[in-house]
């Protein structure tokens, strides 16, 4: 049972249809364009563990995120919750898996709908999924969740404007916990809020895992921010995984150049003063990757073999996997 | 070192039906010439109204409702908008957060840059896309010719950035006022911006008001900075001493909570509670109901700010009294 | 009734209720749109007499001029019509008729155009496309005119539609075809923006019902808008109903709406009698009038930019 | 240059215009004029209407026709006789031409002999004595009535005569009714005799008429051209008048009369019609199509028409809605028709309690509802007239349901008998009272026998007179039959008349024009100065 992972993506894909629309297309006589978002996408989340995605804008994590509580399908590959494969449609067996899993959001002011009131949005997955509860049960339910997440039971009558962003950002969560699940996807749950603010939420969520056993599938940009979430950590580029393993070994020694990169671009506060080389270019448009591995344009350490061939990703010893012609060979 | 900007006891408030809602109270800073301050604060702590009001941009219901500002020496607060106008494009730059509403999509960079500089200099057409060139290839924009007949969105965010920078040194401006000229990028993105705005100060003399939540942005940036929490400064000064050395205990609170590399999996320091709004701000001290080093005075008295080891600290843990 | 109170406070409080006491158009505006709407909804207290009655008509009191002139008669304030019908009373019923329809077809454009809408908006694809382009379609054709065709294929699919009370449903359903669009399209805009907030999104990660999210989750964001075109909508329908009216396509002489009024009226305009015509005109001008200007008002108070 | 160019264009074009305009000025007479509703068709056997008949009697001609002074004149019969007391010979016009070019002969009277009392025809009622059309020669024949008729002269005056040949070569040997869809050569063109040829029509928007040059007659017009234009709305009739853009207008509203009146440009020419307008009710069903009376028919009994009749206060209906210019009637003729009896001219006085007390002895103490059928653009406010017997009626307790509606959509109900309660207006072609009591008195029958009589009243003696008043040669003894079948009608309260209706016309000073009895208005008598 341990052994069986919570969450498995194996050989995931995702594309996206960005043509223009269908008329434009046909008087413009443009061809269909695709997106790749997510490509051969493979890593595990164990029960109780946090699997942080790291990446640049267009990196796909929040494409990963989606795909991982049914927002999407994949276009390839096989995404396993529990073992078994993601069920689609709006079936029994769907809702039975649903309810196992949740997701919070990165803005605060758009994950509430405006017009409910507190109680009715932390409830809403109480009444889908569990209807047969009575509206005592219930109103027990989302007091006891909001103390739980730091809010007042009486804060249940408000509605989201009334809070602030770290507050709304509690309300989230205490939705996302409603329906008890095991599995929670984060995508950038404090990029949107005040440092102050962000520090309580991560702690907070933190506590949330040592007290219910939660596994986190952590989305962020912010390296520094995943530190103190993650037990794993998956770093993306241009919708591939680059490098995945235990965060402590990629944080003190990262094996992919652009890991590196990443590393190296987080403002230090302890270097203050001092100056240092930026990496250089940007990221491309996904639309139009480069050859090869997609990093190549502004990797140091780029050759020939990596503008042409595509790295496969490959176990290095130390519990990582890393995709990079350079790295282990 | 004289003051290129000084900006005394500032206060900006927006005229409600409810009353004025005091969103800058008594704000007082100087940047002298090739210096960059950071400003930094949560969000409604009043860092981009102080931007605007420099700038001259504030827009109704917000004013100026006492203090004034100094460029140069001589008062800019008072001016007419024609006359601010004037001054807005030659003497003062502005970056903004996203760059592509800095931008006219209808125009190509080359246009954009020109107009701007033969609007602010008497020089002939070949002599302005000269110095668009070069002032592209200054902000480090790879093959400047090739870009100058591009539009804003043939360019990425990083890039129109740049663009957005050499637009705002066109006239070669002696302050430029930089309200989260990053937080729209990605982090590599930023490293560069951060890299040229340190650039620009250095090889210039211009100087910099730095507007951002991202303490780390200041760190690497910033020569000094002020930390602004509801509406007034904390606490200003040079920027390794307040970072390493808080006094503020919303400083030091702060910098706790601040994610940082290389502490796995602990815990962060937090400050609790949130900002108040500005119809709500708490009397006395605005930070009292969240410190943890409150003091009987705290909820009743402003604190006044005070030169403690060269920098200023408004907190009543240093006052008068602690000052030794 | 503590909460009710507190609640009207709170209303009283509120920015619209400030921005409407700021604005003296706005409340001469629902003055008159107030009197205009007590006077219909009371017509059957208010009114002299019932010019729905026939048996209460008298013919040789017909044509009468208003009560203040020489030969006018106490009884009929504003005179009467060729039948012997009180105006002020044809008024305030033809008032009642008016915004019945009004309100009527607003309702049917409003229901139809909202669901549209949030199909369009929230299903995308071809369904969107299909919508939308019968939009276009539909748009490009002034309103009168899409209410004259429904009308009139109605009138051939069932000749006795044009009489008594089926009229009234013709008309309500032919001006709510007409007018759905404009609805469709801003639902459909505003739908495309609230869809892809993530409250939406967690909503499908809850794994509610398509349906469901479109109306529990969608529509209540999207209806402020709604709000101020079906305002403004009403004033257009109230002026449709009275040209269609006026046309000879509209409510029936016996059961006259304003435009039928006015229409009946008109006929007499050359040869003096102009009150017949003149008061249920003014009465149109000012229930559309202040019915537009609130409308206006409204746009402007829920639209911080104008502010 | 280029300046220079379009200035010359621009005189040598002024000049153009003016020479034009100046020739235009100098030739063309242009008459306009415009009735509240259109023609259904310009089939003249296609519909039994005045505005149809006048407007097609200016391209099409009858054997005989009518004088200025509504006197028989005539026409495509030179003279005729009666032979025998059922043969009558008429000796035809000779060289006359169709506008079609094909030459006018006895075969065409035949033919549209056949025509008009065939199926499609609506005009049945102008042939209906005839047996049949013997040929005599190419320009003479002998009509044989079924029963000696000496009205026929009279009766044959709209009857107009169609081209056999034309008929045969566009496939229009029937007239065909529009109303349902079906149209067919003769709907939209016209090849007649008469002093004016179809030039165009664009059925409810216009129809242009010229002159005939090879008309056997002699012209007494001075026009060029003449356009007629419906105009339904009575105030953009009037407007259409006072503004210019009218020559002519029927009817003027008779609440702007004054202001005609007063225009310095403008006359109005009135005088009474022959039309006298009816209510009628239907007395054959065992239940009223429309009414919620069940199992009985309320207008069998005599007491509910008079109780009807006496609800009706026709001198409010003559001083409010006619402005003072109808003349009330007691029978369902006009003065001005033969065999007018002036002694029967007399209404059931107005007694609103009265009629109460007949409908509670009905059986109908409370009342009933009933649905009344009405046009509204057919005669002198006959949608106010309706409204205000409805509102009578319903001070007796019987309650109207009204339907007023365009004549398009009227005249179909009424014809075809599916109307409880109606009103309408009759005007006997051959200005005889026989074809009042033929058409619009007698048992609905054979061919046109009753053709009009929309509510089925039936009196056998009616009947019989009829026939005998048709046949009856003896002056003083067809006058006393015609007074004892009005009299038989009246006291049955067979129709209700309510009165004759001014023709009104609105004219510019400039144009003369006769005006007769009828209404119908020809162009050969139309001069504009």
């Amino acid at each position: 049972m341990a052994d069986v992972p919570l969450l498995e993506f194996a050989d995931v894909g995702r594309d996206f249809d960005v043509s223009q629309p269908w008329l434009e297309r046909v008087l413009s006589r443009l061809p269909k364009q695709r997106l790749v978002a997510v490509d051969d996408a493979s890593f595990r989340v164990a029960r109780g563990r946090t699997l942080a995605l790291v990446g640049e804008s267009g990196c796909g994590k929040s494409t990963v995120g989606r795909l991982a509580v049914g927002l999407y399908k994949p276009s390839r590959g096989t995404v396993r919750f529990d073992g078994q494969p993601m069920p689609s449609g709006s079936g029994r067996e769907t809702m039975a898996v649903r309810r196992r899993m949740q997701m919070i959001f990165q803005d605060p002011y758009a994950s509430l709908n405006p017009r409910w009131k507190v109680d009715d949005i932390v409830a809403e997955p109480l009444r889908v999924q569990n209807a047969a509860m009575s509206e005592t049960d219930r109103a027990e339910r989302v007091a006891a969740l909001l103390r739980q997440v730091g809010l007042a039971p009486a804060d249940a009558r408000k509605f989201p404007h009334e809070f602030s962003g770290g507050q709304r950002q509690r309300i989230s969560i205490a939705r996302a916990l409603s329906s008890e699940p095991e599995f929670l996807v984060c995508d950038e749950p404090t990029s949107a809020l005040d440092v102050s603010v962000q520090a309580q939420v991560l702690n907070l969520m933190r506590d949330l895992q040592d007290r219910l056993g939660l596994t986190y599938l952590f989305i962020s940009h912010n390296l520094a921010v995943v530190e103190y979430v993650a037990h794993d950590l998956g770093v993306m580029y241009l919708g591939r995984l680059v490098e995945v393993g235990p965060a402590t070994t990629i944080l003190k020694d990262p094996a992919h150049p652009y890991t590196r990169m990443l590393l190296a671009a987080v403002p230090d506060l302890a270097m203050t003063g001092t100056s240092r080389t930026p990496v250089a270019g940007e990221i491309p448009s996904p639309i139009d990757r480069p050859s090869g591995c997609a990093f190549h344009p502004r990797c140091p350490h780029a050759t020939e073999r990596c503008r042409v061939e595509t790295p496969v990703a490959k176990p290095i010893g130390d519990g990582r996997v890393v995709a990079c012609h350079l790295v282990g060979s | 070192m004289s003051a290129l900007l000084e900006v005394r006891h500032l206060r900006v408030a927006f005229e409600t039906r409810r009353g004025p809602l005091v969103a800058v109270d008594d704000i007082s800073l100087q940047i002298g010439e090739g210096e960059i301050l950071g400003m930094v604060g949560e969000s409604g702590a009043g860092k981009s109204v102080t931007g605007t009001a420099i700038l001259g941009l504030l827009e109704p219901p917000a004013r100026i409702t006492a203090g004034e500002i100094l460029l140069e020496g001589s008062r800019i607060d008072n001016l007419a908008p024609e006359a601010m106008r004037r001054l807005r494009g030659k003497r003062i730059g502005a970056i903004f957060q996203d760059p592509l509403t800095a931008l006219d999509p209808l125009f190509t960079i080359g246009q954009q840059l020109v107009e701007t500089i033969l609007t602010h200099d008497a020089v002939g057409a070949r002599a302005a896309r000269d110095r668009a060139l070069k002032l592209l290839g200054e902000v480090g924009i790879p093959a400047p010719e090739k870009r100058l007949d591009q539009y804003p969105h043939q360019l990425s965010g990083g890039m129109r950035q740049r663009v957005v920078i050499a637009l705002a040194l066109c006239a070669e401006p002696r302050l430029v006022i930089a309200d989260e000229p990053t937080t729209a990028l990605d982090v590599s993105t930023q490293a560069q911006i951060i890299e040229l705005l340190k650039r620009l100060a250095r090889t210039r003399g211009t100087a910099v008001l730095l507007i951002t939540h991202d303490m780390g942005v200041i760190a690497e940036t910033a020569d000094r900075v002020a930390v602004l929490y509801a509406g007034r400064i904390a606490e200003i000064g040079p920027v390794r001493e307040i970072v390493h050395a808080p006094l503020h205990p919303y400083t030091t609170g702060l910098m706790g909570a601040i994610p940082k590399l290389g502490a796995l999996r602990s815990r962060l320091a937090q400050i609790d509670g949130a900002m108040p709004r500005l119809d709500a701000i708490p009397p006395g001290c605005a930070f009292h109901p969240r410190c943890t080093q409150r003091l009987a005075q705290c909820d009743r008295e402003i604190p006044r700010a005070v030169a403690v080891d060269g920098r200023e600290v408004a907190c009543w843990l240093h006052g008068e009294s602690s000052r030794g | 009734m503590p909460a009710a109170e507190s609640r009207w406070r709170r209303w009283l409080d509120s920015d619209i209720a400030w921005s409407f006491r700021r604005s003296p158009v706005a409340i001469l505006a629902a003055v008159v749109a107030l009197i205009c709407v007590v006077g219909a909804l009371f017509a059957g207290w208010i009114a002299p007499h019932d010019p729905f009655d026939l048996a209460s008509l008298e013919l040789m009191d017909a044509l009468l001029p208003p009560a203040w002139t020489a030969e006018g008669r106490a009884t009929y304030l504003l005179g009467t019509d060729d039948q012997g019908r009180d105006v002020l009373s044809g008024i305030l019923y033809g008032a009642r008729i008016s915004l019945l329809v009004g309100v009527g077809s607003v309702v049917v454009a409003m229901v139809l155009g909202v669901s549209l809408g949030l199909l369009a908006g929230y299903a995308g694809g071809s369904i969107e496309a299909f919508i939308m382009r019968v939009a276009d379609v539909q748009l490009s054709f002034p309103a009168i005119l899409i209410a004259l065709l429904v009308d009139g294929v109605v009138r051939v699919a069932m000749p006795d539609s044009a009489h008594g009370g089926q009229a009234l449903w013709v008309l309500i359903a032919s001006i709510g075809l007409s007018g759905w669009v404009q609805y469709a399209r801003t639902v459909r805009g505003s739908t495309l923006v609230e869809k892809r907030k993530e409250y939406v999104q967690a909503a499908r990660v809850i794994g509610r019902h398509p349906v469901a999210i479109m109306f529990h989750h969608l529509l209540p964001n999207v209806l402020g808008p709604v709000l101020v075109i079906a305002t403004i909508h009403l004033a257009t329908a109230i002026i449709t109903e009275a040209t269609l009216s006026f046309l000879g396509v509209g409510m029936p002489v016996t059961t006259p709406s304003l435009g039928t009024l006015i229409r009946v009226g008109n006929d007499f305009l050359f040869s003096g009698e102009w009150w017949i015509t003149v008061f249920p005109g003014l009465a149109l001008v000012a229930l559309a009038l202040s019915v537009n200007l609130l409308g206006d008002w409204l746009r402007d108070a829920l639209n911080p930019r104008l502010r | 240059m280029i300046r220079a160019v379009s200035l010359r264009h621009l005189g040598a074009w002024a000049i153009a215009c003016a020479v034009g305009l100046a020739a235009f000025q100098a030739e063309a007479r242009t008459f306009r004029f415009a009735n509240q509703g259109d023609a259904l068709s310009v089939d003249p056997h296609m519909h039994n209407e005045a505005v149809l008949l006048s407007l097609t009697g200016n391209v099409y001609e009858a054997l005989t026709g009518r004088g200025r002074k509504f006197e028989i004149t005539p026409e495509l019969a030179t003279d005729w006789k009666q032979t025998a007391p059922t043969v009558w010979r008429f000796n035809l016009r000779k060289n006359v031409k169709f506008h079609d070019g094909s030459p006018f002969t006895a075969d065409d009277v035949i033919f549209s002999f056949e025509r008009a009392k065939g199926e499609g025809s609506d005009v049945r009622v102008y042939v209906a004595a005839i047996r049949e059309i013997r040929k005599v020669d190419a320009n003479a024949i002998d009509i044989v009535t079924t029963e000696p008729f000496t009205i026929l002269p009279q009766t044959v005056s709209r009857w107009y005569i169609m081209s056999k040949k034309w008929c045969e070569k566009n496939g229009a040997m029937r007239p065909v009714d529009v109303r349902k869809g079906t149209e067919n050569y003769a709907s939209t063109r016209a090849s007649g005799t008469g002093p004016f040829k179809l030039e165009s029509r664009q059925p409810g928007v216009k129809t242009v008429f010229v002159p005939n040059p090879e008309w056997w007659g002699k012209a007494e017009h001075n026009i060029t051209e003449a356009i007629f234009t419906p105009i339904a709305n009575d105030a953009t009739r009037v407007a259409a008048l006072i503004s210019g853009e009218m020559d002519m207008v029927d009817p003027v509203p008779l609440q702007d009369v004054p202001r005609i009146r007063s225009n310095p440009d403008l006359q109005v020419k009135q005088s009474p019609e022959m039309r006298t307008i009816f209510l009628g009710m239907d007395q054959k069903r065992d239940e009223l199509l429309f009414s919620n009376v069940k199992g009985k028919n309320p207008f069998k009994d005599k007491r509910v028409r008079q109780a009807v009749y006496q609800a009706i206060d026709i001198e409010a209906i003559r001083t409010r809605i006619m402005r003072g210019v109808s003349t009330p009637a007691g029978i369902m003729v006009a003065p001005s028709v033969e065999g007018f009896v002036p002694e029967l001219n007399k209404r059931l006085p107005f007694d609103a309690e009265g009629a109460r007390r007949l409908l509670s002895e009905a059986g109908y103490p409370s009342g009933f509802e009933v649905g009344m059928n009405c046009p509204n653009d057919r005669y002198v406010n006959d949608g106010e007239i309706c409204q205000a017997v409805a509102s009578m009626l319903a001070k007796v307790g019987i309650k109207v349901n009204l339907v007023a509606e365009p004549k398009t959509q009227f005249f179909p109900k009424v014809l075809s008998r599916n109307v409880s309660f109606y009103l309408a207006g009759w005007t006997p072609a051959s200005q005889d009272a026989h074809n009042a009591l033929f058409a619009l008195m007698s048992t609905p029958g054979e061919g046109a026998q009753g053709q009009f009589n929309g509510g089925a009243y039936s009196n056998p003696k009616v009947d019989d007179l009829t026939r005998r008043i048709g046949a009856e040669n003896d002056p003083a003894k067809r006058t006393n039959m015609i007074a004892e079948a009005f009299r038989i009608h009246q006291d049955d309260i067979g129709h209700i008349p309510l009165h004759q209706q001014p023709i009104t016309w609105g004219l510019r000073k400039s144009v003369e024009m006769v005006q007769i009895p009828d209404n119908f208005q020809y162009l050969r008598w139309v001069t504009v100065k």
